[in-house]
């Protein structure tokens, strides 16, 4: 795998690509996707060899954020890549890319009410039957935070001594753009 | 076909070897202990409920109920509260309670204690028939302690 | 629970449906699954999950960081100190904290300890599911030792939680080091015995060899780690591959088979335990005097914006926390990604077409652990 | 009138031996049952059961009455009365193959010139009562465990009998007490030592027990054909499988490890049948001494078992007991 390519190929299909201090936040890159390029990602993804680590979705306004999270088997590369979920709150599956995804997605479905488009069998999982409205993780209104502030703040004098220079300025806003836009 | 006999002879040597084991551990002596007529000793450093201490020298606790243990517990299952008595500098004591059913004995409130007033019980036979049998009252615990 | 059980009876009148679980001898806790037959052979497979969830994400939104750390031994109750290793080495990396070495090396033993241990449990149990019934004994014999190692300085025998944000909550005595040198030389000598009466056994290799097998490229679409996946061939252990803590110093190999089938996760955990036991003795060898606390750890611990991402291997896999901060001291959401919840969806695809005796080796040899998958 | 004097003598000789008979299957179950637990807990380095009185040697019997105390449950779908008849059929036949058994040179209920007839055709009642236990339970565990014991016993009957054919084809006969006599000086076990281990394998298969506990596996099939069972109905195919164990420990005996012979005790006159009961106990040793030692195989590596390496040896053993007979 060669990692220069294959971000060069990331980048074409995402908003953003960036890189993250490994020894900081315990992931080397940040790929910011719009939900439509999700399954491209996927199958790239899939093709370079990466496993999909976890999926998970992330209650932030303005939209849920589901984030996806891929590492390699032979060279540590581990990439999140997030995308908004669309206004109805639909995403597109990738079960049938990564199957390993089809019991994340349907726990990301019992626990934030996302509905994964294609998904097989998208009954709840964790949460029993009757519950399937209950989406236990959505924040209420007074703890919903926006997405910035759970972004990591540019400039700053470096919080861990080891850490080297505080990474990359966030390219964030393009991502709440795109979520407008949508 | 000489797969299939090496496989036999393979096999049931397998099998015999583990025939072996098992016979060595039928005549030698057993390990386990028969518990509730003879006990283990439990080291010191078990990590029991929690205990207020009682000081040999003052014969009293220390306690003098800041409530950091009750603040500091994940599980909120310590309630203390002290009130202002004439004469007596700070506060004093009046209730400590422990609700063990929902404590998970992480240890956050002893290490948090500015007096080092808590320590681990080395109590471990606990069973009980209600709820209610898990709701310790330590300050009792420790006057009626010897 | 969700099948439709009645539909699928009448259908297909020669396939039925037979429910294995939650109450089983084989599933290990509560898990269920629904397993269509035909014959003797499992056509489908549907496990169904949830019975023992506990909310553990959603209490982690509700109380400081450094509170959850009880929470992480009870996810997973046979690893619970790589858990809360796991966990300690997120907060730290999060807040900036440096840990002190004695407390990484005390954190290495009592982990590799605790992962021999989960082994132990798991070469017993799996046993019992292949139907001998004398292994979990031994194997229970020589895990009280270790058990008893463990409490002496973590105070508990099963649900640990000894590691604090910084370093650990008590330090580690000559009793510890002597009593854990006599455990690598008994469980050492017992290993040729293990070998005689289970690894060797033609029957179990007949029940194991040419059973579940499966591939690398299978392990990436389902996320499959940990032992399952080095069965495999694929050399990827997370204190290779990402070497948290100080494992890079320590010399070690990774297990690894060939065929991937459950004789090969099977021999790849047999031979972790050796593993961790050289990790152990080089830990003892080399173990610095020092503090057994980071000297500046905040009371209350701020976490600045973010979000952080800690794995570890746990006995079961790759083990990782994710947390997104919002800057307080709560996070504002944390994930946990179990090994055995991704090793665990497999099964459908693994055990397809299978004898039910087949289906209860493959799920033995994914060595599950429900309240990891329930959380 | 007359008649039933003249057959009197016969009557009461049934009725003693019944009772002899009822009297050893109990007696057998105590012990066994109570050396099994012994012997598994010191396998497995714990001492076994220790509470009802010295080292628990009551446990047995106090087990007896509780299980006798419980009520039998009988599930809301199971066929009601097969579902009872069941236990009764598997644990009746095992009284009349002891009535064959030469004990010693002297205990014998009846020498039967079809002895070994008798209790091989007797052996197979067991399986047909597993066949309506596991099905009128209406439990597919259960059923499973039927399917299982049906070809598993099928199957294994057939080197079970070749084994012992060729000790019958030495013989010639199969009457038990001629079998028995036959063995002086040499034990068949020396000159049939491939159909010896052969019978072995068989009458593990053909007890269910493991490593061929394949009809009650219970990490597979929770307890197999007796699933439903509870209390005494549940007891009674204990009682029948350990009646079983020492009946096919007994013909091995008989038909390999000499019977009762052996040397003769002073100042008793049937010491034959301590040398019996000794022989037929060692077996029934070993067979508990493999269940506590192996995992428990697949379905269809215990028929390829069957098939590959049991039915073939044995076939190619009795053709050459066959040519040696004829030619010696």
């Amino acid at each position: 795998m060669d990692i220069n390519q294959v971000k060069k190929q990331w980048q074409e299909l995402s908003t953003a690509v960036e890189d993250v201090e490994y020894a900081v936040s315990g992931h080397d890159y940040n790929v910011c996707l719009e939900c439509d390029k999700v399954r491209d990602f996927a199958t790239l993804m899939l093709d370079e060899g990466f496993y999909l680590v976890d999926l998970m979705a992330v209650h932030v306004t303005p939209a849920i954020e589901v984030v996806y999270q891929f590492a390699h088997f032979e060279t540590r590369c581990r990439v999140l890549a997030r995308a908004f979920v669309d206004d109805k709150v639909e995403m597109p599956t990738i079960s049938d890319i990564y199957q390993g995804a089809n019991w994340h997605e349907r726990e990301t479905r019992d626990f934030h009410g996302v509905v994964f488009i294609g998904h097989p069998y998208l009954k709840p999982l964790i949460l029993p039957e009757e519950d399937v409205d209950l989406k236990p993780l959505l924040k209420a209104e007074a703890k919903l935070k926006d997405v910035d502030a759970v972004r990591r703040k540019p400039p700053e004098p470096a919080p861990a001594p080891k850490a080297k220079p505080a990474p990359k300025p966030e390219v964030k806003p393009a991502a709440v753009k795109s979520q407008e836009q949508s | 076909m000489k797969s299939y006999f090496s496989e036999l002879f393979t096999g049931a040597w397998s099998l015999i070897l583990g025939l072996k084991v098992t016979i060595k551990a039928l005549v030698s002596p057993i390990v386990t202990v028969q518990y509730p007529r003879e006990k283990i000793v439990v080291t010191p450093n078990y990590r029991g409920h929690i205990d207020l201490i009682k000081f040999a020298d003052t014969g009293a606790h220390k306690c003098i109920s800041c409530g950091s243990c009750m603040r500091e517990c994940p599980s909120d299952c310590i309630v203390v509260e002290g009130e202002k008595r004439e004469g007596v500098k700070g506060k004093v004591l009046t209730i400590f309670t422990l609700d063990f059913t929902k404590c998970s004995l992480c240890g956050a409130c002893v290490e948090v204690c500015p007096t080092k007033a808590l320590d681990y019980s080395n109590e471990y036979e606990l069973a009980g028939s209600t709820r209610e049998q898990f709701h310790f009252d330590l300050l009792k615990r420790v006057e009626e302690r010897e | 629970m969700s099948m439709d059980v009645k539909a699928l009876e009448d259908d297909r009148h020669h396939r039925y449906v037979l429910n294995m679980g939650p109450q089983h001898p084989s599933t290990h806790g509560v898990l269920r699954v629904l397993l269509e037959l035909e014959g003797e052979y499992a056509m489908n497979l549907l496990p169904v999950l949830g019975y023992g969830h506990r909310c553990h994400e959603k209490i982690a939104e509700f109380k400081p960081a450094k509170s959850f750390m009880p929470n992480t031994a009870r996810m997973d109750y046979l690893g619970a100190l790589i858990y809360n290793h796991g966990f300690a080495q997120l907060l730290e990396k999060a807040a900036g904290i440096e840990v002190p070495e004695r407390v990484e090396y005390i954190r290495v033993i009592t982990s590799e300890l605790n992962r021999i241990q989960s082994h132990l449990l798991w070469y017993g149990a799996y046993l019992l599911d292949l139907g001998a019934f004398t292994p979990i004994m031994y194997s229970f014999d020589d895990r009280e030792h270790i058990l008893d190692i463990l409490e002496d300085v973590t105070g508990s025998r099963l649900t640990y939680c000894y590691f604090r944000v910084g370093g650990v909550s008590k330090d580690i005595d000559e009793k510890f080091v002597t009593g854990t040198r006599a455990f690598i030389k008994r469980l050492r000598s017992r290993f040729p015995m293990y070998e005689d009466l289970v690894n060797g056994n033609i029957i179990l290799q007949k029940r194991l060899i040419d059973v579940g097998e499966l591939t690398p490229h299978i392990c990436a679409r389902y996320g499959i780690t940990g032992p399952l996946l080095r069965g495999t061939g694929v050399a990827y252990d997370m204190r290779r591959a990402e070497p948290y803590s100080i494992y890079s110093k320590f010399d070690f190999e990774i297990p690894t088979g060939t065929k991937g089938d459950c004789m090969a996760s099977f021999m790849v955990r047999f031979h972790e335990m050796e593993q961790s036991l050289r990790i152990i003795e080089q830990a003892l060898d080399g173990l610095p005097e020092g503090p057994i606390m980071a000297a500046k750890v905040p009371k209350k611990l701020k976490i600045p914006a973010g979000d952080y991402n800690s794995s570890v291997e746990a006995p079961r896999g790759e083990l990782s926390y994710y947390l997104v901060s919002d800057g307080s001291d709560v996070p504002y959401r944390l994930k946990v990604r179990t090994p055995s919840y991704s090793n665990l969806s497999v099964i459908p695809e693994m055990c397809q077409g299978m004898l039910l005796s087949d289906v209860v080796s493959a799920m033995g040899a994914l060595d599950l652990v429900i309240p990891e998958i329930d959380r | 009138m007359e008649t039933f004097y003249s057959i009197l003598p016969e009557l009461i000789r049934i009725v003693v031996c019944a009772v002899c008979g009822a009297v050893i299957v109990f007696g057998n179950a105590l012990v066994m049952g109570y050396a099994e637990r012994k012997l598994a807990g010191h396998i497995m380095l714990r001492p076994g059961p220790m509470e009802v009185g010295p080292h628990g040697i009551y446990q047995l019997v106090i087990d007896g009455l509780k299980l006798m105390g419980k009520q039998l449950v009988v599930p809301a779908k199971a066929d009601p009365l097969l579902f009872r008849f069941a236990p009764l059929l598997a644990f009746a036949p095992v009284f009349v193959p002891l009535l064959v058994l030469p004990f010693s040179e002297k205990i014998q209920g009846f020498d039967l010139d079809i002895g070994l007839l008798v209790i091989l055709a007797l052996a197979s009642i067991n399986l047909l009562a597993i066949l309506i236990g596991g099905w009128a339970s209406n439990n597919k565990y259960s059923l499973f465990g039927v399917f299982r014991a049906v070809s598993q016993n099928v199957a294994y009957e057939i080197p079970m009998l070749l084994s012992l054919l060729a000790v019958v084809f030495m013989t010639n006969s199969f009457s038990l007490k001629a079998v028995v006599a036959a063995q002086s000086p040499v034990w068949f076990i020396v000159i049939q030592p491939l159909a010896f281990l052969i019978y072995l394998v068989s009458i593990v298969a053909e007890t269910n027990r493991a490593p061929f506990d394949l009809p009650e596996a219970e990490s597979e099939l929770t307890a197999g054909f007796h699933t439903e069972y509870s209390g005494m109905s549940f007891s009674l195919f204990v009682l029948a499988e350990y009646a079983n164990m020492f009946i096919v420990s007994s013909v091995a005996t008989v038909f390999f490890l000499g019977g009762s012979s052996g040397i003769p005790l002073p100042y008793f006159e049937y010491s034959g049948i301590i040398w019996f009961m000794l022989k037929v106990y060692s077996l029934m040793f070993f067979l508990v001494w493999i269940r506590w030692t192996y995992p428990r195989t697949r379905f269809d590596q215990l028929m390829n078992f069957c098939w590959k390496y049991l039915i073939p040896f044995a076939l190619v053993n009795l053709l050459i007991t066959v040519v040696m007979v004829k030619l010696l």
